[in-house]
């Protein structure tokens, strides 16, 4: 075969295999999120609110945004403590 | 004393200088100073560029030789051992890590891992729009043939269209491995230059109403069907059953597109996998990245970079780039003769990738016609498809001439 | 057309499907499903899954070739970018960090950078059982040979019976490395499962009145001779003698053993080498974590776990846990018959090994019977020992078999 | 020999040498301990009590417990200048 | 019965213990000693003594066999696996990390990033005498070809005396890598005890009056002429520069330096290129260390390491050290009797090298003369200097001599 | 050539080149400066004081300093909001 028609032939195929992949993953991703929904119950992440016994509320707060910035998001302040 | 000082001359490396290595080192330069001063990809550019200096040394050791070098007959070759011996660190890196297909899988893995599917699951339709925007890819493929390329070569040109540093390497080494240099660079560059590229393109294709599209008031006006209740689940399952069905149709795109998924699994696991996921993203891809970086730049010694088929990427790799957007703008301009729920077509041009660049400039751009017009996480979804789209786009490529 | 039909054809992976790849992709959605919902040992299980997965997409390149294909004549063999060329990248992680037997104890050296030998110090006499607590690998090696497995093979399947990834890999690694991916999960599975075999065993064997047994009480009627002054001292000179010792006897444990005493010993000098016991632990455990998963899994291609073998190594590896479990409860009540000073018989199970959650479950146990019974630090002493106790046994084997 | 009874041979050897070994350890483990506890006195650890020049306790105890869980355990704050 | 006791001695290491294997062990425990109790460089000592340890336990296949053993007729050599099958892993990481010369670059690229130009940027004048302390180097290789050293294993020695770890390995393993285990002990030793050796030189050539030179005094008596407006810029430009200069006149340094300075550049890039240099500073250098440490010491089985030679290392590289020290303290004294701006010789004597322990020591020194007397910063520009320095005399060796 | 020569003659060479290449870093370092300090402006890094809407001074710099430590130096406190 010609390069120019080996070229045309692969550029047919290669938009098709593109195209029909990409039509693949939408609608599995449908599916998936609509059998996940019917059946896989919502995890609900809780936050606990933790009050007494700690430091007043501002110092916590700077100390969170604080180890945010020194873990690069990666820490959170799970409990701090009175010593 | 007339021995020593010619002992002195021997050892330098003066007799090796010569105009062509010159014209390398301002090569290198200019990509230092792109990389440093005009921050385009550093993380990538910095270490090229460096790689190209150190093999432009004459005498240094550090140039990456031709794969004949180490062919034996019998289709066998040297191994690893006798080519650190023989020619250097530079190539045992490069026979070792790069020759290999290896580091590009692996930085894939990382990149798995920093890449969140979700606005994509959150609007699945729009993942089509980064299949329209791989025929640039393939329009270049053609071009590239007419003008003279072998077909091997036009491939690895046309793949710098997919506007992905790791797919793009990884498709050069399988095809056309003594091109590997100036497609790095020619991908890594124009990725750098997308706040350039995609502005030129949609200005041209795009009409100021189709600028104001908002995305968001579509969704109020015609909302989507459902939402995702436990997006958790969905984030796991996702890239399992996505690396099935790639899988099953386009085996060759396993190595890129299953380390991306594993990568992204191990990441969307959470806490118990987290140790995997970090070093995936840190310690791997950090070390993949200065290697992969110096070993390619260190490929372009004077005699392969300076031929006229440089030039040919130069110019192909921009056209291919362009040639991606406009067809993601004009798929989505199609679509919205036929659809009521119109489409912004920045949300065609991002189909491209080059993630999370992309977006963020058609997010821009969208905003300067609109102040309220936020499209950033429409043209992510787009965005992260085009990743898997390119990958699709270099297995076919991949399967059908290597 | 009908040519690019075909061709489409040709390049996906339909031709190559059947029903036993089918079948291990069903065992790999069960290894995730475990690993990610269940929380068995998702650090290996993951990776090993996926590998599982990578292994059986055909066409995909990523399944373990068998040894055959890399060997020459003459003793010699393929060389890693000979590998990498013809059989991919996984097969040039395969046989570049695991037939060479590397990963293994690299990840070993992690595992003693983590390792705390203070509560075994604190009661030495307890390691004592993480000897007897080995009984299970021989047990299931002799039954295995009568099964018609091979000496080599049957040592193998011994070896899920101590309890420790690492040393199941490494051993099988050396002895019959056809059977790594069955092997492999198994020791991991059943590591996972602990908290369900050892009160099955447990409760089988034990009287309440021993489930009561108190250390601590007995810790104060017969107090031990001597406390340790200078713990920091004895910590870093334990590991070096230690390891002196066994590599007189058993030479053949030392790539497992002195790995992980140096891994100890450069974390308990403390800071002055603090970056070498953090890179042990961090980057250099984690990816060979990843890499070892992966590749492990990628053995497991359908010709080869198919087959009757891999039954036998799920039932014999179960059969090693418990009868090695049992070896500890009978060896410490055997010792009560004699000794005044009682020790409770779950200290007895956790020389097992599967450091440390055998120990806590015992712990566990104990607590529910008289909830003032803590005796983790006891349970730790053995469980720790059984990491030796299984490295020697190891050892033992590979000297005999290989 | 046959394979049963290289088997039961391996069984025998391997026990003994199981048992021998983690013996050898218990005891070079008490020689190690009373030769240490004999020459080598114990190394007490100072830990430093800083009082005056530095922000009040609760706010250094604070900071104490976040870099204790940003640095997972591996820092220790031991000084706080007031800037 | 008497077979398995047979059996189990053949298993033992008890018949190939010896004499010579004790004396080994007794020279481990004292390099452990150093490294741990008296704090000699122990991120390198401790690795070091552990795989002299490793190495010398008989039977545990951990020592580094000759280069003989991997050679094949024709020029070809044994590849890696093959060399893993027969010789194990630490064979298999000396023979694919060190022997192939790839992991001191690697080492001085974490060297690099951990660097700061600063001082000697501040204080160029000073970097001369970086240049004068590497006359210990040469003058060490004449008198070692005259005591029957081969003029390879002279210069071996003789770069012991540049006060640089990876600079001496690197080239040792280039000239005569049979010396590697003592020539790595001794540099990494001398290195330690610098807070002994230079006082001892500095006592010896200094009079009172020049170890009261107060260099900030005459700063400020003979102001600079020039201060450094846009110290960033001048960091990022520099390594480059230098790069290119020291590659054109000693190509053979490259590796060596390139590497070097990539590491710098990086780092002076500041957060563009952070992950870079994080990960050359952090997982690739602390993970370089270790498997450096270890094979190093691997190498020092009992037949290699002793003989005379060993002797002759010992004492010929304290010498090295002691002559190039004092060759920096003379031409500083020199350059005094011209200058009317003073320079404290103790400037010259941390020429050496040996960052950052001699300016430290030689900044105590004059400090006990004069406690206003901070010479620190000054200290910096030479010592940073010997490092160019010496790995510009290493290219020189190699290329002469290789 | 007799090894003994050759070595006087690695010796000159050796150091010849030693001189030469730091002589050279010498000149070239100071071009480098030279023409930076006139064509390349300095880059004043401005530091930026945020004041209001932010925890006390006391709070910020003994956080301040804790990131300092925890992160050894590599980060540094960009914004503290209070939350
Ligand atoms: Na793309
Ligand atoms: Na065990
Ligand atoms: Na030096």
């Amino acid at each position: 075969m010609e390069p120019i028609n080996e070229a045309i032939s692969i550029m047919f195929v290669g938009m098709i295999t593109v195209f029909f992949i990409l039509f693949l993953i939408v609608g599995i991703g449908n599916v998936i999120i609509r059998l996940s929904n019917k059946y896989l119950p919502e995890e609900v992440a809780i936050i606990k609110v933790k009050k007494s016994n700690e430091p007043s509320n501002n110092t916590y707060a700077a100390i969170a945004a604080a180890i945010d910035i020194a873990t690069k998001g990666k820490g959170k302040v799970t409990n701090i403590k009175k010593l | 004393m007339e021995d020593i000082l010619s002992k002195l001359y021997d050892m330098t490396a003066l007799g090796g200088f010569s105009f062509q290595v010159a014209l390398m080192w301002i090569i290198a330069f200019v990509l230092l100073y792109l990389g440093i001063k005009k921050g385009y990809e550093p993380l990538l550019l910095v270490p090229i560029a460096f790689g190209v200096l150190l093999a432009n040394f004459p005498g240094g050791g550090m140039g990456i030789v031709p794969a004949e070098n180490i062919a034996l007959e019998g289709g066998r070759y040297k191994n690893l051992f006798e080519i650190a011996h023989e020619y250097g660190i530079m190539n045992y890196l490069y026979y070792g890590l790069i020759k290999t297909g290896f580091l590009p899988p692996i930085i894939f893995m990382g990149v798995g891992a920093l890449t969140d599917f979700g606005p994509m699951l959150r609007n699945l339709k729009l993942a089509m729009f980064g299949a329209a925007a791989q025929i640039g890819i393939f329009s270049v493929l053609l071009v590239a043939v007419l003008l003279g390329f072998t077909l091997k070569e036009a491939a690895s040109l046309g793949i710098i269209g997919g506007a992905d540093g790791p797919t793009a390497i990884y498709t050069t080494i399988k095809l056309a491995p003594h091109l590997l240099g100036p497609i790095a660079i020619a991908a890594y560059s124009y990725m750098a230059l997308v706040p350039v590229i995609i502005p030129l393109v949609a200005n041209l294709l795009m009409t100021k109403k189709e600028f104001k599209i908002n995305m968001r008031q579509m969704d109020k006006e015609y909302p989507p069907k459902h939402s995702i209740k436990n997006i958790k689940a969905v984030k796991i399952i996702f890239p399992i059953v996505l690396g099935c069905v790639t899988a099953i149709f386009v085996p060759s795109s396993v190595p890129l597109l299953g380390m991306l998924l594993f990568g992204n699994l191990v990441k969307e696991i959470g806490s118990a996998t987290f140790r995997l996921a970090d070093a995936a993203t840190g310690a791997i891809m950090n070390t993949a990245t200065i290697f992969l970086g110096l070993s390619v730049g260190a490929t372009m010694t004077a005699e392969v970079f300076l031929s006229p088929k440089t030039l040919g990427i130069v110019v192909g790799g921009f056209i291919a780039f362009a040639i991606s957007i406009a067809g993601g703008i004009v798929a989505v301009k199609i679509y919205n003769l036929f659809a009521k729920k119109k489409i912004n077509p920045l949300v065609g041009a991002t189909g491209l990738s080059a993630v999370p660049m992309a977006s963020r400039v058609a997010n821009e751009m969208a905003l300067k016609h609109d102040s309220t017009n936020h499209i950033l996480q429409y043209c992510m979804a787009s965005n992260i498809s085009g990743v898997i789209g390119s990958a699709v786009a270099a297995g076919v490529l991949i399967s059908f001439l290597s």
